[in-house]
């Protein structure tokens, strides 16, 4: 089969974001989001830290320490952009005003549960920053992850081990090997990479998938 | 795929956002009998003066309206009520010298008034914004307008637990706009206007000018885009005479 | 003895606000210590539409509609003045940043309730305005009243008759008579009008009151 | 009478309001131990460098900060850390590959962590600073971080109750101010600074430029000088270092 890779992965991502969508994209593997979206297609990016309407890293030099995302990576702000403090940043996330959130997770459950920040390790020095609230604010939660552990364990599972970001929150989960909505009814496969049957797919998954007619 | 909702929708063929709408009678065409339509404004200023007269052509009936007043003389808000569109208004100061057709329809019954103390009001209309589901508010406790209310004591004080007002339709006014639909204001005719954008889920926007995008300086956008679907462009005429 | 007039109240009031302070003026009687404010003292007036640095009134034919007071008068703009919406507008209020609001008022009581929105008549229409967010937002409440009805009542009451608009919240009292402080232990009058006796003042108001050494 | 507390109170003879210090060190100098002490900044945009050095040489303990972080590398709040002042920190993301000062004195057990959700630390700051007891959100809600914590079911949704944080100090970056102590940011350095200095007694803000009153839009002003009691011009050298 043909594993996406990280591009690849984002690329698809990108294509199903609509013109005119408010869209904020975690920090991490979610970001690469923002190369691939369609030349063309006017999506508008939110960072939590307090801008709409992000544009691309400036070239090298052009870099203004007061103008970064909530990756704390310098940006650009594009014509029509915005800023506002964090209050209403974090109003416009919990208030539902964003189309989509695009995050990285560490487990999805067949509820739609997300844990995306806390291994749970006694050691571990817990860090959540704006993830709880993306998780619960955006209209649509989207997941991006690769499909296995590097164990070769699902990362799609009954219930999270890892501390929960929110409860039945994610609506479609992306990864290198399918593309997967989570429903009231269950997960039901939208896609599966080019190679891999639904029965394969179903194997390394784990728990139960539904076929829709559109998938191989 | 489309999971997008209540979108401008009037030109979805081209590749480009522009909420702009040719009048205002089209960019409140949709809104339907029993809708919750929150109106800017305080006294005149930033009251969308052409988007009520449009309102009461468009006629929907049974409207709830949230505003901080019950309309003044014989147009704009007092004119709906007027033509008895009105089922319940959300203000916190009714009676004034010329609210005469309010006063009119609610000793008639026609009208349910829920009076709030304005800062209330404020905060609960912010509050459906934010998607915070309630708060606690230290305004007026042991009044009357706290009867029936949860009350809880948190510290040293006494607080009201008062719940968001969600709304249909805002419509507002501002002064320059984009195409992405962000907003400037001018003075103090900013007042209800943000956070009326914010606790809507359709903001129509009556402005004096709709600039070129990226021509609104961005420290100065005090509504970004995200709150708001349409936005009219009403001449200065009209404007003069709101 | 000599009945201060309005002119004279509001006067009074406005010698006591110090350089500096943020104040918001009620509609009514209370407006007009905006025009006894001493020249050369910075005092920064509030409006509760959205406004702070209020200025005086425009000249003839200078109004702007766009820039009008609570009381939906026409006003300027002073130098250093700013803008804000209703939200932050009564969160400067409530949050207790405000020095002092001066406002009217039907009835003080002995504990400091104020009643000032509503006659509680059955056919009266209520309208509460910005009044129960004064009263238990402003750092200090200072009430200008007369301080007898048109009957010949005393305003400041045992208990008040009227709807409250806020409890416990009154700290001074100005009336045409005197000028008193509501503390826990009662009524201290601070200044009587000339040729008014304390002893003639406490039987004009009814409740007890406390002589201070300045009184007269 | 002066009912005023917590004023610049340096100049007070001066017929004139006039809240800007002379250096970050006189502006701080009545911190004492103990005091919360918000930290304005999101990575270093916003960050007021200078301010956090002269708290610093200060010498204040037992500190309580509120800051998105919890310091990186060897400067500015990680070195407030370093120094053994800090005994509680609330942050939203305090772990990062360069915290290892905090990370060392968090595995101490020197310093005590409150670990909020970023949009819940802006609207408890929020809350404080507009007068607001306490607010149901529904941000994590059903994980670890509500854990112990009153919720409620609003509707269709569930909520968690949070609390207001009021702090004694702020300490702010903006772009320029005047005399009365006026505000105005630039790009996303603005972050958390409106609303901290909001939320504190009294607020302390590093500046570039301190202009001449009336000099600032005031459509441009989103700290109204209501909510700033000192100012102090840091020369863009500083800043640059920053």
């Amino acid at each position: 089969m043909k594993k996406l890779d990280r591009n690849q992965m984002a690329a698809r991502v990108a294509r199903d974001i609509p013109e005119g969508s408010y869209v904020n994209l975690g920090i991490g593997l979610p970001t690469l989001v923002a190369d691939h979206l369609p030349k063309g297609r006017e999506i508008i990016l939110h960072s939590e830290n307090g801008v709409l309407g992000v544009g691309p890293k400036p070239a090298a030099g052009e870099e203004d320490e007061d103008l970064i995302n909530a990756g704390k990576e310098p940006v650009t702000l594009l014509a029509g952009g915005a800023y506002f403090h964090h209050a209403d940043s974090f109003a416009m996330i919990r208030g539902r005003h964003l189309d989509f959130a695009v995050l990285g997770a560490f487990q999805v459950s067949v509820a739609g549960d997300l844990a995306n920040w806390h291994t749970g390790g006694a050691d571990a020095i817990p860090a959540v920053g704006g993830a709880m609230d993306l998780a619960m604010g955006a209209k649509k939660v989207l997941v991006m992850m690769e499909h296995l552990t590097k164990k070769g364990e699902s990362k799609i599972v009954e219930r999270c081990s890892y501390p929960l970001t929110g409860a039945r929150c994610v609506n479609r989960i992306y990864t290198d090997l399918a593309i997967i909505d989570v429903k009231p009814d269950g997960l039901h496969v939208v896609e599966v990479v080019e190679g891999l049957s639904f029965e394969e797919l179903q194997r390394l998954t784990g728990v139960p998938l539904k076929r829709l007619l559109t998938a191989a | 795929m489309c999971f997008l909702k209540w979108g401008g929708c009037h030109n979805g063929a081209l590749p480009m956002i522009d909420k702009s709408f040719a009048s205002a009678e089209a960019a409140l065409a949709d809104i339907p009998d029993g809708a919750t339509i929150m109106i800017g404004g305080f006294g005149n200023a930033g009251m969308p003066a052409a988007l009520i007269d449009a309102l009461i052509a468009q006629g929907a009936r049974s409207l709830t309206i949230v505003n901080n007043n019950a309309g003044n003389g014989d147009t704009g808000l007092a004119a709906l009520i007027a033509a008895k569109r009105v089922r319940k208004i959300f203000c916190s100061f009714p009676r004034q010298a010329d609210s005469w057709h309010f006063d009119r329809a609610y000793r008639a019954g026609e009208i349910e008034l829920e009076l709030v103390p304005q800062g209330t009001l404020a905060e609960r209309i912010r509050a459906a914004g934010a998607g915070i589901g309630a708060f606690y508010t230290p305004t007026a406790y042991g009044t009357l307008l706290a009867e029936g209310k949860e009350t809880r004591r948190i510290g040293e004080r006494d607080y009201v637990l008062e719940y968001p007002i969600h709304a249909d339709y805002a419509l507002i006014k501002a002064d320059r706009a984009d195409r992405w639909g962000n907003l400037a204001y001018r003075k103090t005719a900013r007042n209800f206007a943000p956070i009326m954008a914010s606790a809507a889920r359709c903001t129509v926007v009556q402005v004096r000018e709709i600039a070129q995008l990226g021509a609104l300086d961005p420290e100065t956008i005090v509504t970004p885009g995200i709150f708001v679907k349409r936005v009219v462009r009403i001449g200065s005429s009209l404007r003069k005479a709101a």
